[in-house]
């Protein structure tokens, strides 16, 4: 390869990463479809270790090992399960309506990946930024009932059809608490100087801004509302203990039980994609976003410098935790390949740790490094609940929605709108209280 | 339409024609549950009458398991037939063993000497804890708690090691004699009980732990398939379910059999007697049961294991009934003997069967998603429903 | 072909049109009251699309005229014409599942008790 | 972001012709389809082609309601009801009415009205180049609708609001088995 | 004065306990309705207590008048609508007002009825405490105390009405507390029909007196009876009197409309002590005694309110003789008790009878309390055969229903032998041969008295035990709740006379100078009529300390003694099987008497409609026929008579209205229209799509005008 090719390839890249927009926004064609590629990429990787990590996880909090033949410690088993279900037979019923039978997993798969277009990895690491950023989201992800209820009705069964009924009635009930939460989020954005903002962006810059995480702003409201935002993201998203749609015990697997191979694996992928993509916008609203921990409390430049070692340092702690591993394992040959894997997959880890320190790349990678962390903690959440809780019952979980969600997030939202107009009232009468509160504690303990 | 609370639910047929009047009412669903589904614990088929998600009636289908277990029974010899009975209730060989064999007893006029019947107490006991953890796992699954069923089948091989060790079976043990046992308690016997409960008493309670004070396990079990003492009574439900329901009734009280009367023990019973207070009953049992097993392992008398039994079993003319409190429920053997080596009629009053008639009553008015929950909480066995 | 290249507020003023004659077509014609309820949402489509674009071309007017950034009239009618589609989807719905209930048939020429 | 620097439209004819081709096969089928899932599945699909169409005429808020309200709220209502009801004996049925002829025949007389009036005044509608900031689109309508001063949709908003509301309650009402 | 300015709270009080138990009883726990129920009845008596105090201090600086306390105009308007002409023919308006009085006689009544009402009140607590419909029974009694306390403070005749019509309905309610028992709510029906009748001489005397006097307003009727305009002897008011005095018979049971009290005893004990012994059935009085002015006007029923109470004393006493029942014992003792009060009204000493109703009150409703204690302790059993020995086994019932009974057969010093001695004392010193055969009359009652009283005691708590094994095996004493009230009331009974002690004996009759501003102008008409200057206030001392008064005194106690002797003798050791001495000397008198004279059956005879059960032929008079066939033929037949004119009216009506006003004006415009209509018909096809075709259609029209007009 030519070097002045090489070299103008170089510049390229780095005239874009010196822009600091998105590739959306600058109407950068280029960079967009590259970031898109990345994204859906990121996505499914992230569904694919997603998949590992939670049955290992489940297991081990269920005193069981999980996967463990394929590959050490069942790395590979991701990958041999996606190979199982590529190749299984595509089975389409004979009753069924053909054609929606086949539009309805992309219609959910489509639904699913669209939204991360907007999904704010960084200040400038999106594909773009709209105004309309969260509208965009909650609208895209809504559509994903439709896929769910036609492929409910497409399988001409009765266990589908309930199924689908159930998850169109659920996550349209829970959409409504869950705008109200948003609705008071937003709110929170309008404080600022530059006014309110749609923007996923602007809400995360407007966090910035005001210094605090809007999870803590006026202190029980934020996080009331974040609350009422972390429920009713796991209703929709169909997840333990709102898992009714496919509610293995009653409905057999739910809206897909008529689906198999290919296309049902388009429906998990579309499950852990809205997953992820429902724990961003909880990220970006309330958890500041890319932002990192205590950037009020440990600011200046030694302290960027020592966070901006985070993401170095957690790829070289799990190539360590590979390593380590690797000298538990069983020393007879037979395990000697699986020995190797871990280590080589150890040592791959640990260089991709070791050029995270590279500081132009440190640099840039922190934000996307916090952010996923970020959301990380929502899918080990997502994961727990599930090992932890039984099911909700239909109309338990439909009162739930409708009875204490949406009238709390309706007193929210007026709560926040009055104090958003008075902030002085609250400056002047919560906080000291709050701070007397702390004071009280503080001197209890 | 008939009032819901009669006890003969109307058949599915003149269902049918009473919808044809009602024509304007389009919206009832006669689903078809099982046999192949993962929630019927076997092959149980539910027919299920739905206005929407409520269930307005069902009708169980049961048979897909049936082996002739009592017609068998009139071709083999008394001791012969022995092994049968542990394929009945599968998760509980040991109570089906110790009814049969205490049957055939009465029928001699024999009795176990008290070695044999202080290692039968020990065994049946560690059965009901195994049955009852069975249950708890497969229950708290349909309900949606997986983690429960781990923790309960971890601790439950504790139970099917000591099986192993004693007889060398682990589900259908086979593990008493007609008379007694046929083998003595291995070495070290007892120091693995109490090795035992030394080590389920803190996984009860972390059972207890995930469930009985979750908000979610609460709403999904309170108030859901309530069935009364009377119906309970009526219906001749028996065991926890009956218990539950608020009667104190426990055949190792009411009429002792083996030697219960030597120990000491509580009869759990509920208020309610809605899922909610099976679940607390049957966890109550589990600790009764440890211990009962406690006193049995501490007093263990020395002595013979078996009573003098003729090689060939030949009981006098005459019939028999004994029943004893199986995990769930009462497990009765009716004996008929023509003097003869074979019997001439066995008939067994299952449990499972019998409780599981209930099933439409406490499921009338409930959500589908209770059905699952009430016939995980009824604690049946196909294998002992159909026999 | 610059006047085809050029997209002007005509050609979304035509598109509409189109719309609205399909939807006006599917009102006059299907017997199924869900697709004829689906061809009204495509007229207010119609109707919308014809404002937004509108409201597009008013803003590139002079403000003496009252165009000019602010002049987001159409817009805010447009939204107020989806409320009203969500509004009437509902009642329309809810009227339809009730004559289902009472005739089991969805066709409209079936309904027709109301004359004279 | 700069608010009066807006991005040059990229590839407009190519997207306004890809989009309202969908819009308009969309909704012939949606009038064609026998099967009236087929039918909701195409108008869904000609709702998004045409929030395409907001989002070039630099209207995403309008976009953004119609994706939320539209595709995600009322073709679910209609889904659900089309699953409600069964839909069998009605796809074995005539699709058209009796009067479908005359019907078409109306539409085609409008249509041509349309034509002639469009013809007629084509040069009315020269088009502006408004550079129009997208970023404060959102804040204008909120403006427009609540805004102490300028808000003069107000109380058209607040009557809205009820007509939902009344909706709603007409929608149970009507639905409801038993009142 | 805060008692007396808020005095309309004491019947409130209980009638918020009732809406309360109305509206919420039975959601409640049984100790809510306890301490909701009693504790108005005990707020109430503490605010009568606090209002009667207040009163004599107001009353000493207003010339003792009458408090009044007048809310507003309850009946009727000041604007004339409900004018009507008096019997003078002057304009009347006719008025009643929700208004208290407050003067010495409701006092009186006012306290007893708080406080006997209050102890039965808790005393109902134990007793009815494992029956059904607890809140029930204690919504009933304190909507009984409600109407009885509107009854005694009202300050109109109408608004008394009111609350004799509520006593009644809670009497009605009460005694068929266990309606699911025929009896019980036979005699419910009994007792509510006898009332009826006497309701309606009460209601036709209110007519009277509103039509002769012009007012319904106590202070202005008494003030106009006193204002010497009237006659003495005036026929309209014998007659107003004589109706009174007819609802005051079926209210306080008198002959001969005393039947319904026997049979009342069907409701709960407490009821029988609170209603039909010592409040309720003593309205009658009240309602003479308010209306002394009126009866001094009237010789006549002076003499008849006499002669019927004494007839009713003596009837009474001899049918309890020989019951067996130990709650109908004491009905007919309380019947004949209300006889002697009677005989003291009509024999002008009115304070004498409130007097004896303020002691009776004490004593009976211990008696019944008593009564139920012993009932409750026999597990129900109320046939004194069956009883016996229970003196030792129930002590503080025993001692208790001894003092009552002492106290009602008249030993000094029980409250029952002032009382009584003081009525037959007024009757001996009536002059006139008929008094002194009042004077005897009651004079045999007392014996009798005390024979029967003395009789329930022995049979009741003495003797061998006649129970049966279960029974005997039972018998408890009563709870705190049940002993509290009967101790508090033994204690009254015994000292509840002391008020009074008669100036003869060293006293000075406190009770009746308390009463003095209500009766004195008594003895200035009686002046008038010229026959009993010895009544006069002055001299009344003088004639108490003859030695005839002494004499009188130490017979009635002898009486009582021999009484009790002969009661002693008889029972003292009756065993199972024993002999009734009177049937032992007259078998036709005994039966006489435990069949009650046959009254019962007589009105059967005489009013109900012709029957027959079983053997016996009912209704072989039909008076209820005739009266029933007189209701359906002639007064109904006469209604129906202007009906069927008003009815043949209305046809020609419809007939002109049919054809003419809707024929020819209203449907002809209508067919007309209908016929020009046709053509536009054609268009409503009833198809929606046809409309929107219209619709469409209409559009092109309307665009291609628009374009190219």
């Amino acid at each position: 390869m030519n070097s002045s090719l090489l070299q103008s390839i170089v510049d390229y890249v780095q005239s874009y990463l010196s822009s600091n927009q998105t590739p959306g926004v600058a109407g950068n064609w280029f960079w967009a479809t590259v970031y898109v590629l990345l994204v859906f990429a990121g996505v499914s990787v992230g569904v694919i270790c997603m998949n590992w990590l939670e049955r290992k996880i489940l297991a081990h909090m269920q005193v069981r090992l999980g996967p463990m033949r394929v590959g050490p410690h069942g790395l590979l088993q991701p990958i041999a399960d996606a190979l199982k279900l590529l190749l299984k037979e595509d089975i389409i019923p004979a009753e069924a309506d053909a054609l929606v039978f086949w539009i309805a997993p992309f219609i959910v798969d489509l639904a699913a990946f669209t939204v991360f277009i907007v999904v704010p990895f960084g200040p400038a690491h999106a594909v773009t930024d709209m105004n309309i950023g969260i509208l965009f989201m909650l609208g895209v992800s809504s559509l994903s009932v439709l896929g769910i209820v036609t492929a409910g009705w497409a399988s001409n069964s009765h266990y589908p059809l309930i199924g689908a009924l159930r998850s169109s009635a659920q996550m349209v009930s829970y959409e409504v608490a869950m705008g109200l939460a948003v609705v008071s989020a937003i709110m929170m954005t309008s404080l600022s100087a530059e006014g309110g903002t749609l923007s996923m962006i602007g809400i995360v810059q407007r966090q910035q801004e005001q210094q605090v995480w809007f999870v803590f702003k006026f202190f029980p409201l934020g996080l009331v509302a974040f609350a009422i935002f972390a429920i009713a993201m796991i209703a929709e998203t169909n997840r333990a203990p709102f898992d009714l749609p496919e509610a293995e015990s009653e409905l057999t697997a739910g809206f897909h039980t008529e689906y198999s191979g290919f296309r049902w694996s388009l429906f998990f992928l579309a499950e852990y994609a809205a997953m992820m993509a429902v724990s961003s916008i909880a990220v970006t609203l309330w958890l500041g976003g890319w932002l990192r921990p205590f950037p009020n409390a440990l600011h200046g430049a030694t302290w960027d410098l020592i966070f901006s070692f985070f993401p170095g340092l957690t790829f070289l702690f799990l190539g360590g935790l590979c390593f380590f591993n690797a000298s538990r394992m069983p020393k007879h040959p037979f395990f000697k390949i699986q020995t190797m894997g871990l280590a080589a997959f150890g040592a791959v880890l640990g260089l991709i740790g070791l050029v995270l320190f590279v500081p132009g790349i440190r640099e840039r990678v922190q934000d996307i490094f916090w952010f996923t962390a970020k959301v990380a903690a929502f899918m080990y959440l997502y994961i727990w609940y599930r090992g932890t809780f039984p099911r909700y019952r239909f109309d338990q979980l439909m009162k739930v929605g409708w009875k204490v969600l949406l009238p709390t997030g309706l007193a929210l939202l007026i709560l926040t709108a009055v104090v958003a107009m008075r902030t002085e009232v609250w400056a002047e009468v919560v906080v000291p209280m709050w701070l007397g509160f702390a004071d009280l504690l503080r001197r209890i303990f | 339409m008939t009032d819901p609370k009669t006890l003969s639910p109307p058949s599915l047929e003149t269902h049918v024609a009473a919808r044809d009047e009602t024509f304007l009412d389009t919206n009832e669903l006669v689903i078809n549950m099982g046999p192949q589904h993962p929630a019927t614990h076997g092959v149980l088929r539910v027919i299920l009458r739905l206005d929407g998600e409520k269930v307005l009636g069902l009708e169980c289908v049961i048979g897909y398991l049936h082996r002739g277990v009592e017609k068998i029974a009139e071709n083999r010899t008394y001791a012969m037939f022995n092994p049968y009975v542990d394929r009945m209730d599968y998760v509980a060989a040991v109570s089906n063993g110790l009814g049969y064999c205490e049957a055939v007893e009465k029928l001699l006029n024999v009795e176990a000497p008290p070695r044999a019947q202080y290692i039968r107490v020990i065994l049946t006991e560690l059965n009901r804890i195994a049955s009852h953890q069975l249950w708890l796992g497969t229950h708290a699954l349909d309900i949606g708690a997986i983690t429960p069923l781990f923790y309960t089948f971890r601790d439950r091989e504790e139970i099917l090691k000591i099986f192993e060790k004693y007889c060398g079976a682990r589900l259908t043990t086979h593990a008493f004699r007609i008379g007694g046992l046929q083998y003595e308690a291995y070495d070290g016997f007892e120091q693995d009980v109490k090795n035992f409960v030394k080590f389920v008493k803190p996984k009860i309670d972390e059972y207890e732990e995930l469930l009985t004070t979750n908000r979610i396990w609460l709403e999904r079990t309170k108030g859901v398939g309530v069935i009364s003492g009377r119906d309970c009574i009526a219906l001749g439900v028996t065991g926890p379910v009956l218990r539950a329901s608020g009667v104190k009734w426990d055949i190792r009280k009411a009429q002792p059999y083996a030697n219960y009367k030597n120990f000491d023990f509580e009869i759990p019973t509920g208020l309610n007697g809605d899922t909610y207070d099976r679940y607390l009953v049957r966890m109550v049992e589990m600790r009764q049961a440890l211990r009962i097993i406690e006193q049995a392992v501490e007093g263990i008398p020395e002595g013979p294991i078996m009573a003098k039994v003729p090689k060939v079993i030949k009981p006098p003319v005459g019939e028999i009934y004994h029943s004893i409190e199986a995990p769930k429920g009462e497990l009765g053997y009716f004996i008929v003997s023509d003097g003869s080596t074979q019997p001439y009629r066995v008939r067994v009053r299952p449990p499972s069967f019998v409780n599981l008639q209930a099933l439409d009553l406490m499921c009338r008015g409930q959500l589908v998603a209770d059905v699952i929950a009430v016939i995980g909480t009824l604690d049946i066995v196909l294998g002992e429903v159909d026999r | 072909m610059d006047a085809m290249l050029h997209i002007s507020t005509l050609h979304y003023l035509v598109l509409g049109a189109a719309l609205f004659l399909l939807g006006v077509i599917g009102v006059l014609t299907r017997r199924n009251v869900v697709i004829v309820l689906m061809s009204i949402e495509l007229i207010l489509n119609a109707v919308n699309l014809n404002l937004v674009a509108l409201s597009r071309y008013w803003q590139g007017m002079p403000a003496r005229l009252g165009g000019g950034a602010q002049a987001l009239h159409g817009q805010v009618f447009a939204i107020f014409v989806i409320t009203d589609a969500a509004a009437e989807a509902a009642v329309g719905l809810g009227i339809l599942i009730a004559f289902f209930r009472n005739k089991e048939t969805v066709n409209v020429d079936e309904v027709n008790l109301l004359k004279w | 972001m700069n608010p009066l620097v807006a991005n040059p439209p990229v590839a407009t004819p190519f997207f306004f012709y890809l989009l309202s081709g969908i819009m308009i096969i969309g909704g012939i089928l949606v009038i064609t389809r026998k099967n009236a899932v087929h039918s909701a599945i195409a108008l869904i699909t000609a709702l998004l082609a045409q929030a395409g169409l907001y989002l070039m005429l630099y209207a995403p808020f309008v976009a953004g309601v119609q994706i939320i309200l539209y595709a995600g709220g009322i073709m679910v209502l209609f889904l659900f009801v089309i699953m409600l009801i069964s839909i069998e004996r009605t796809m074995k049925e005539r699709q058209f009415n009796k009067q479908w002829l005359v019907g078409i025949a109306a539409a085609a007389a409008l249509g041509g009205l349309f034509i002639s009036v469009y013809a007629k005044g084509k040069s009315l509608f020269p088009e502006g180049h408004p550079l129009y900031p997208e970023a404060q689109n959102t804040q204008a309508i909120g403006a427009l609708l609540f805004d102490s001063r300028t808000g003069m949709y107000m109380f058209a908003f607040e009557i809205a609001s009820l007509l939902l509301l009344v909706a709603i309650i007409g929608a149970v009402v009507m639905a409801k088995k038993r009142i | 004065m805060l008692f007396l300015d808020h005095i309309y709270l004491i019947p409130l009080l209980p009638a918020f306990g009732a809406a309360m138990m109305f509206f919420f009883g039975r959601r409640v726990q049984k100790a809510t309705v306890s301490a909701v129920c009693v504790g108005v009845v005990v707020l109430a008596f503490i605010m009568a207590c606090g209002a009667v105090l207040q009163y004599t201090t107001w009353a000493d600086a207003n010339h003792h008048q009458p408090y009044q306390k007048i809310l507003y105009t309850w009946l009727g308007t000041e604007t004339g609508h409900f004018n009507f002409l008096t019997k003078d023919g002057s304009q009347a308006v006719f008025q009643a007002d929700a208004g208290f009085l407050l003067d010495p006689l409701s006092s009186i009544w006012l306290l007893f009825v708080t406080g006997v009402g209050m102890l039965i009140h808790i005393y109902s607590i134990g007793y009815m405490g494992h029956e059904g419909g607890y809140y029930r029974f204690f919504g009933y009694l304190n909507l009984f105390m409600f109407a009885m306390l509107t009854l005694v403070l009202a300050n109109n005749y109408v608004l008394m009405f009111v609350g004799w019509e509520g006593v009644g309905l809670c009497s009605y309610l009460l005694i068929g507390f266990y309606f699911h028992r025929k009896s019980a709510s036979d005699a419910a029906n009994k007792a509510f029909i006898v009332n009826r009748i006497g309701d309606a001489g009460f209601i036709l005397g209110m007519f009277f007196i509103a039509w002769y006097f012009g007012s319904l307003r106590y202070t202005n009727v008494i003030a106009a009876a006193r204002s010497g305009h009237f006659q003495i002897g005036d026929p309209i008011i014998t007659a107003a009197t004589l109706l009174l005095f007819v609802g005051a018979c079926g209210k306080s049971a008198q002959l001969p409309l005393y039947v319904w009290l026997p049979d009342a005893m069907e409701g709960p004990t407490p009821v029988s002590a609170l209603i039909h012994a010592a409040t309720m059935v003593t309205a009658g009085v009240y309602m003479v005694a308010r209306s002394n002015a009126l009866f001094l006007l009237a010789p006549t029923s002076m003499k008849t309110v006499a002669i019927v109470g004494a007839l009713t004393a003596i009837f009474a006493a001899s049918i309890g003789l020989v019951q067996n029942d130990i709650k109908r014992v004491l009905a007919y003792s309380t019947v004949s008790q209300l006889g002697y009060m009677f005989l003291a009204l009509g024999v002008g000493a009115f304070a004498a009878g409130v007097f004896h109703v303020f002691t009776h009150s004490f004593f009976k409703a211990l008696l019944f309390l008593g009564a139920g204690a012993v009932i409750h302790s026999m597990s129900g059993e109320q046939d004194m055969r069956n009883m016996g020995d229970l003196a030792h086994r129930i002590p503080i019932t025993y001692r208790t229903m001894l003092v009552a009974t002492l106290a009602i057969a008249g030993i000094p010093p029980f409250a029952g032998f002032f009382s009584k001695d003081e009525i037959l004392w007024q009757a001996w010193t009536r002059e006139g041969t008929a008094y002194h055969i009042l004077w005897f009359i009651g004079y045999a009652t007392a014996l009798m008295t005390a024979f029967y009283m003395f009789r329930l005691i022995y049979l009741t708590f003495f003797g061998k035990p006649r129970m049966s094994h279960e029974v005997e095996h039972h018998i408890h004493e009563c709870p705190h709740s049940m002993a509290v009230p009967l101790l508090i009331l033994a204690v009254c009974s015994l000292s509840a006379g002391w008020l009074s002690w008669p100036p003869s004996l060293g006293g000075s009759a406190r009770f009746e100078k308390f009463l003095d501003p209500v009766f004195a102008p008594e003895a200035q008409v009686l002046q008038e009529e010229g026959k009993a200057a010895q009544l006069a206030a002055g001299e009344r001392e003088a004639e108490h300390t003859s030695p005839s008064e002494y004499l009188l005194m130490f017979l009635s106690v002898a009486a009582a003694g021999v009484g009790w002797f002969m009661a002693r003798r008889s029972y003292e050791n009756a065993d199972k099987g024993f002999t009734e001495p009177i049937q032992a000397i007259s078998p036709p008198v005994y039966n006489t008497l435990l069949n009650k004279y046959y009254v019962d059956e007589a009105y059967d005879y005489a009013f109900t409609g012709r029957r027959k059960i079983g053997d016996v032929r009912l209704g072989v008079m039909g008076l209820g026929e005739a009266s029933s066939w007189f209701d359906a033929n002639v007064v109904d037949g006469a209604v129906n008579a202007a009906g069927w004119i008003t009815r043949l009216t209305a046809t020609i009506s419809k007939w002109w209205d049919t054809w003419i006003i809707d024929g020819v004006g209203v449907n002809g415009p209508a067919i007309l229209a209908r016929m020009l209509s046709y053509p536009a018909r054609l268009f409503e096809w009833g198809l929606v799509q046809w409309y929107a075709l219209v619709m469409t259609a209409g559009l092109v029209g309307f665009v291609f005008y628009y374009v190219y007009h």
